[in-house]
């Protein structure tokens, strides 16, 4: 029993850990697809290790059951929103560090 | 703990309300009020107000943003800079502000126990109504059993707005209106509709994912409307997230798909029927002997009666509440697809 | 000593809310601020699962379900107003 | 002091969104803007209730084994329907929005007030 207190706080540390550095990541980046990526990718990370140390403290019942729910519901929507807002963005003309060089050159 | 979370939450509601003033940029602001929203959800969550939280992010924080969003791609993205004075207004609001915060130093303070607010009705309510209605979940006991009528009030309110909205915008079914506002079964508009408005096409992977999450959620819009008698939820949970099902899926495949699976007129039927499925149970309990709604009748034991009564008048309310949140969702987004073109 | 561990993530959590908010707040350009409004809104999924352990009523994650879907459609929604704004719309924005 | 500060920084915090959304009607001139503002300004009314409900130590008013204290179930009800009317009431605030910017090709209060005086 105390194994899985550990594992879930372990868990948990991980995951809030995780958040963190993407949302530092949100400020610190150069350019938008980059930022992006810090998102969404610690956004997985940290869902599934929080998601995954609460499901080691709750009864294995029906409450289990939803935490696996939400998890399977944000590892499929949640790189989907960034991927489409992504390529929203390419399609919108936005252009990632050095393409702006590059274009700017062009300019010159 | 408990207050410092409630704390740090309402800090940042607080902030977020006074950003909104700044922007003049109008997507940015509904984004801001989606964000706002969602807060005001998690506060309810940690005031022990399950059921409003959940009505509040299925409500407000969804219905309210896509309605807000489809409203800017008809009108206008900025907010003119203009020459109003704006210290005439801020007077008015300090004023009253000032007004108001020496009123709540009148009030109880805040969480007590001993509150009048918690010594009229609340009492019967907490201690009564598992043994008088039969139900775990208070708030259901209240809302369709104990304050049933005001709910039918409520109901009715939402049936007219419906009616409001599509007076005043209709829903269109063809690209060129030019025989005037919402024809009749027209199956021709209809075909011409999703030929003109493909919805997302660029996004395909949007389109896999869309089609494999639909009915995941109107399995859970189903749980919620069933389930809601012993947690969080109910008729006007579950409606609203029926429809944002339809919503997605209209958003993903384009507008004319959804009318082919919802169509406009099967909504203007149910609509109605949602709000008389609720009052012809309270006609039910007078014919069977007893008051309107009053739902102890419709059983030999009256808690068995309760239960019939209660998940009668739920789904009406969720069959309203879908088909209303619907048809205003199809009579924005058809004006939308107008001036897109 | 769970408690303690559960106040410890709410608290985390919310930090990365606030860190979200402000970049929904000040955005340099139109998508950074929807980034930050959807990492706001999947923090708040987890936000809520985490306090209602918390608070000992776990059984009320069906709000955190709700929180997750409405995110995923709000995106949706934006997506799809996208396609009717003309690309300097949204790019003029980050001159706010 | 402080007691006082926990008593009510609920309230005074519900006065100043309430206030906000306030502000933002009266002082803003995009009818869109000003249906925001009327939404900050209900939801803080909201908050208001939810609030008077609380109970401290209770939890949330569904029926659970070993809880002794439960908050106001009644505030929640009323808020629960308040809610769903209220967004019905705004999808017609904005309906009349687009009918206006159909009629006057304005959204701007103080555009299509000018188009009204011309008349």
């Amino acid at each position: 029993m105390i194994m899985l207190e550990i594992l879930s706080g372990f868990l948990l540390a991980i995951g809030v850990f995780f958040g963190l550095t993407g949302a530092i990541g949100l400020f610190r980046f150069p350019d938008f697809f980059t930022r992006v990526h810090s998102a969404s990718v610690t956004d997985s990370m940290a869902a599934v290790c929080i998601l995954a140390g609460l499901l080691l403290q709750s009864d294995f019942g029906l409450t289990a059951v939803k935490l696996l729910f939400i998890l399977l519901f944000l590892l499929v929507t949640s790189p989907t929103a960034s991927h489409a807002l992504a390529k929203a963005a390419r399609h919108g003309g936005l252009l990632s560090i050095p393409e702006h060089k590059h274009s700017v050159k062009g300019q010159d | 703990m408990a207050e410092l979370i409630d704390l740090v939450l309402l800090g940042m509601l607080a902030a977020t309300a006074l950003r909104v003033i700044f922007l003049r940029d109008l997507f940015a602001v509904v984004m801001l009020f989606g964000i706002y929203s969602f807060l005001s959800a998690a506060i309810f969550v940690s005031l022990d107000a399950v059921d409003v939280a959940f009505t509040e992010a299925s409500v407000g924080a969804g219905i309210s943003t896509v309605l807000m969003l489809g409203t800017l791609a008809l009108t206008e993205r900025k907010e003119k800079v203009t020459q109003h004075k704006s210290w005439l207004p801020l007077l008015v609001v300090i004023t009253t502000g000032g007004a108001l915060i020496y009123g709540t130093l009148d009030m109880p303070p805040f969480a007590n126990p001993d509150n009048p607010v918690h010594h009229h009705v609340a009492p019967r309510y907490i201690e009564q109504s598992p043994q008088e209605v039969g139900l775990p979940n208070m708030v259901t006991s209240v809302l369709a059993s104990y304050r049933g009528f005001d709910t039918l009030g409520e109901t009715v309110v939402v049936f007219s707005a419906a009616v409001g909205v599509l007076s005043l915008l209709g829903i269109r079914r063809r690209r060129e209106p030019a025989s005037g506002l919402a024809s009749e079964s027209d199956n021709t508009g209809q075909a011409d509709l999703s030929e003109s408005d493909p919805g997302l096409r660029a996004h395909e992977v949007l389109r896999v994912i869309a089609k494999l999450i639909i009915p995941l959620i109107l399995l859970f819009a189903l749980y919620v409307q069933f389930h809601g008698d012993f947690g969080p939820g109910g008729g006007f949970q579950a409606g609203v997230i029926a429809a944002a099902a339809f919503i997605l899926y209209a958003l993903v495949f384009g507008i004319g798909s959804g009318f082919q699976v919802v169509s406009p007129n099967v909504l203007r039927w149910l609509t109605p029927f949602g709000v008389l499925l609720y009052a012809g149970v309270g006609v039910l309990c007078m014919l069977m002997g007893g008051q309107f709604l009053d739902y102890n009748v419709l059983a030999s034991d009256p808690v068995h009666g309760q239960h019939y009564g209660i998940i009668a008048i739920e789904l009406g309310v969720g069959i309203t509440v879908f088909a209303v949140m619907l048809n205003i969702f199809y009579a924005f987004t058809s004006q939308t697809e107008r001036v897109g073109q | 000593m769970t408690m303690l561990m559960l106040a410890a993530v709410c608290v985390g959590i919310l930090v990365i809310m606030g860190l979200a908010l402000a970049r929904a707040f000040s955005a340099p350009t139109v998508y950074d601020r929807i980034l930050g409004v959807n990492m706001f809104g999947t923090k708040t999924v987890l936000f809520i699962a985490a306090i209602g352990f918390l608070s000992g009523r776990p059984d009320f994650l069906d709000i955190a379900i709700v929180y997750a879907l409405i995110n995923f459609i709000g995106m949706v929604a934006v997506l799809r107003f996208f396609e009717y704004t003309s690309p300097e719309d949204s790019k003029t924005t980050h001159l706010e | 002091m402080m007691s006082v500060v926990l008593d009510y920084y609920n309230y005074w915090i519900v006065v100043f969104l309430m206030m906000t959304g306030f502000y933002v009607v009266i002082s803003a001139n995009n009818l869109v803007k000003k249906v925001v503002g009327l939404n900050i300004f209900q939801t803080s009314v909201f908050i208001f209730y939810i609030s008077m409900g609380k109970v401290a130590e209770g939890t949330a008013p569904i029926l659970a084994e070993g809880v002794e204290a439960y908050s106001n179930p009644l505030p929640h009800v009323l808020i629960l329907t308040a809610i769903v009317v209220g967004v019905a009431t705004t999808a017609v605030g904005l309906s009349l929005i687009v009918r206006i910017k159909r009629a006057y090709g304005s959204v701007e209060e103080d555009e299509f007030q000018d188009q009204d005086d011309l008349i």
